[in-house]
């Protein structure tokens, strides 16, 4: 049996990120009180309660209009670098999906797409000290573990961008805010990664059946 | 955190309704959007100026709404790019059918933002342009980074350009001007201490008494670097060394300059800063030939200052003598 | 002690020198008398307009020196009276033949300063009037005490009694101009921090995070009471209500109002406070004809705000309208 | 014998009181923070480095005119209400003293007049918490103790000037800047008061031949 992903589904991994951007606000703002200007929490939290409250508003009769609302949402809530990134991805992700339900391979590409819309947007690669250092190798991990099924590629996926967000803290920031910092911005966790690790993990723990 | 506001969220919309309140009679606020707006309907045929950013950095960009500067300014959340959607709805409501130009600081969120509104406006089928100012000198440049910040200069910008654009000037010399403009200026900033985010409830940065964060943006990001408490004289150096730096200038070259305050600075200090630095120019055979002392693109209530040079040929003192009658700035 | 400084005892003779690199086109500064004037020789047949106080209140006074304003500002060390010999020499200098008005803040050591200064001036033939502005509402006015402080309301006077200088009004009756703005006057300030004085180099007073001073003067005096830290719009009633409380009101009553920074606090703030005062008054029937929102007449580095209401009927606010151009106030 | 005062015991009262004034000059302005506008202790120290200054550069002919050049030069360098209050008291307490030395009784005479100088400029009254509080019951003490010579009446003189600083001390103030705090003046020491005691002091420390 190939599982795939509903809507409710989806619904579900958005109310899952947007608890985990709240409840980890003050610890995302602090990261960015380090080395951008303190508000990597306050915005992500503005715009995943303005995703959430969407939810509840309205019926999404597919994946695509559900990503398309939130993607617009984060846009249009957001602001910052953080409100285009994440806005994009989920636009492109949307984008990339069928009407129908998602299975392991559609969630890839869907996710490929997204990730591209972020490269795009902000022209960041892996080693800029950026949230692409959290979603390359969670990307690269997903495809690897593909073929171990949804759960475990979900799994793989949130491990690798956890290690990837850590492998960015000691290096030196070449784009965003933290890019300002030179030298000194080494040894300090980016925000933007950690919460794409809250993404990917909130994926893990609602895309695939328990 | 000690700041005469209410709830932290609702710093910038209740803002706006004192800005409302205080010059409703040549400002009109889209609350809903958070834009300000010159009064009345735009002008056919000239270019529309709309610039914008996080708030916290006031007067920028609001103050600047007026005759002979721009014609809307959008506000962020505090420290926080706007949305496409707010600048759309400036690009829309102040094209006179000439186009309209973007004025964007040179900070990842902002360009962005404004990049997605752009687009968007093209779709409507408004000509937009976008002059991306990226002015200072703390931050190495690079084709592999997000380049320097936008700061001071984006101030005399808004000026010149808004001058430009009163005169009928079409949007593709505008374009050229901001961007010659744009090469020509340059900052530095330094901060005695951090400012407070009113979300974030306390200073974004400690600072021992007797450290300064040299090289410090406007959005209380940390400085390229931490060096011991100066006096106003050594600061001025350090600040305008690296301004001069990294410009070719020739003796008798004229500039316009700007000491400005990052909010928490009184006058007073700022006047003394700008007789060290007129004295460092003057040492350096430069002509300074028009000047601004004050608090024009702030950071909160961080104390510290920076300063800006733009390099002025007779072309720019005449649009800097241009009337302007904005909140922030009027002169005729 | 962070400020952009050199050594505390040369700030004032240094901020002197950055006034004067800034705006020799338009001032002049006398270095030995610390006086800023206006540039050229007194005009015949207007009466000369000095005022003058410690230093530390920028703009105030000598961003106020220029056409519709001011003819003089006697600068005194920081927070400290100018000495009588340097009101004589600016009464000697703007002395068109028509006399001289003195614009005095009551504070004691202002009053004597003065007082000597006139009677000097009295014996070198120049008719001296005085004007001493008393609108604090935080103090209780007595036959007993010292009487009320002159604050905010100094600033308004400059401009309106400059304006009717300007026009050529007589000594006599700038006098009763003057005394008659100052009776409707009234101002009252809270601050957030203390400031600091750079020769003594640490706070006046110290203030707990959740604590401010309500009525405070401008030298950083500790206030009339200490109040836990409150909101922007509890913040705005404490402060309009004793300054409505003072004068009778009635309703349809027109204003000019100014919420001001006390050096500190950016602008940002100020708007929101000024949009919570705005309410209040309007609720109380107000009519606020005109408005100033920013830091003009300060206390060093202080946290904090001040409201001054003056009541105005349609000859003031022609005065009020009337051009201006000073550094700090500019408008035609 | 009556002990009379010349001229160089009239200097070595003013350089005292100026080494006095420089040596608390903290103090006084520490004073000043608590119930002013912290700068009693530096104005009076400008003021009088002034005064030694002016010793150092220029001789005497007689009394009255050192007393006027220390007036004069308090009220051109002080400022604030000190300066015409100390200014005015050393020009009327000159303008007391004849050409020649000074006894008891001319001292007293003058040290009336210089008062009384403070009192016309200032309109404070015993118990309005200022300076007025140390002068007036020194000038007092002094009268009572003429009798007794010119050192008794001098330290007379100091005694009671410091404990008419102290009894202002729990007042509230009526006059000059800590009127403005109303109740809260009360239980601070007044900075003017204070370095009028030194000056007393001073005095009594050198006027008479010890
Ligand atoms: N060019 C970029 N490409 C990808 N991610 C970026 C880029 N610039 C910034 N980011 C991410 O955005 C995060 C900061 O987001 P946020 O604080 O919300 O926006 P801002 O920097 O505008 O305040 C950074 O930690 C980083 O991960
Ligand atoms: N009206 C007055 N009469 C007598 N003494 C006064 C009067 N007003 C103030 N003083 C004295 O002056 C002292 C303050 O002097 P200073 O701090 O130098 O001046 P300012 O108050 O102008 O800063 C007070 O402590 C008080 O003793
Ligand atoms: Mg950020
Ligand atoms: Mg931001
Ligand atoms: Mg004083
Ligand atoms: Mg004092």
């Amino acid at each position: 049996m190939t599982e795939s992903v509903d809507i409710d589904r989806f619904t579900a991994w958005l109310r899952a990120f947007a608890g985990a951007i709240h409840e980890h606000a003050a610890e995302l703002t602090e990261l960015d009180s380090a080395i951008g200007d303190a508000d990597h929490g306050s915005n992500m939290d503005r715009g995943m309660t303005a995703v959430a409250a969407a939810l509840d508003a309205d019926e999404f009769a597919s994946a695509p209009a559900l990503f398309k609302k939130v993607g617009m949402t984060l846009v249009s809530s957001v602001g910052g670098a953080s409100g285009p990134l994440y806005g994009t991805f989920f636009l492109r992700f949307g984008g990339a999906l069928g009407e129908g339900d998602a299975d392991v391979t559609a969630l890839g590409a869907a996710l490929h797409a997204g990730i591209d819309g972020i490269v795009q947007r902000g022209k960041a690669e892996v080693g800029d000290k950026t949230m692409v250092d959290a979603w390359m190798p969670a990307v690269q991990a997903y495809d690897d573990a593909r073929g171990d099924g949804l759960a475990a590629a979900l799994r793989a996926a949130a491990e690798a961008a956890a290690r990837g967000r850590d492998s960015a803290t000691p290096l030196v920031a070449h784009k965003g805010r933290a890019s300002y910092l030179g030298e000194r911005s080494a040894g300090h966790q980016d925000p933007g990664a950690t919460s794409t690790v809250l993404l990917i993990e909130s994926a893990a723990a609602t895309l695939a059946a328990s | 955190m000690k700041k005469l506001i209410n709830e932290p969220a609702d710093v910038v919309s209740q803002a706006l309704i004192g800005i409302e309140a205080a010059h409703g009679d040549r400002l009109r606020i889209d609350h809903e959007h958070k834009v300000i707006y010159r009064n009345g309907p735009p002008r056919a045929g000239k270019v529309g100026l709309v610039s914008g950013g996080g708030t916290g950095h006031e007067p920028l960009h609001g103050g600047y709404v007026g005759v002979g500067m721009l014609d809307a300014a959008c506000c962020g959340e505090v420290f926080t790019s706007p949305v496409p959607d707010q600048m759309l709805a400036a690009t829309a409501a102040v094209d006179g059918g000439a186009g309209v130009l973007h004025i964007v600081k040179n900070y990842t969120g902002d360009v962005m933002n404004f990049e997605m509104a752009a687009e968007l406006a093209a779709d409507n089928g408004t000509e937009v342009r976008s002059i991306v100012v990226d002015d200072d000198v703390a931050v190495q440049d690079s084709l592999y980074t997000a380049g320097r910040r936008g700061v001071g200069t984006t101030v005399l910008l808004e000026k010149l350009v808004g001058a430009a654009a009163e005169s009928g000037r079409p949007l593709d010399q505008l374009l050229e001007l901001a961007t010659r403009i744009n090469s020509v200026g340059r900052s530095m900033g330094l901060a005695l201490t951090s400012c407070t985010v009113p979300a974030a409830g306390r200073p974004t940065f400690e600072l021992g008494d007797d450290e300064m964060e040299l090289g410090i943006g406007i959005h209380g990001e940390p400085g390229r670097s931490r060096v011991p408490l100066a006096s106003a004289a050594e600061a001025a150096q350090l600040l305008v060394d690296p301004v001069l730096g990294d410009l070719p200038y020739g003796t008798g070259d004229a500039v316009i300059a700007m000491v400005n305050g990052m909010g928490g600075t009184p006058l007073l200090e700022l006047y003394l800063m700008y007789g060290e630095v007129h004295r460092l120019l003057q040492q350096a055979g430069i002509h300074v030939a028009r000047c601004l002392v004050g608090n024009y693109i702030t950071s909160l209530d961080m104390a510290g200052c920076s300063v800006t040079l733009v390099k002025a040929d007779e072309e720019l003192l005449a649009l800097w003598d241009a009337p302007v009658d904005t909140p922030a700035l009027r002169w005729s």
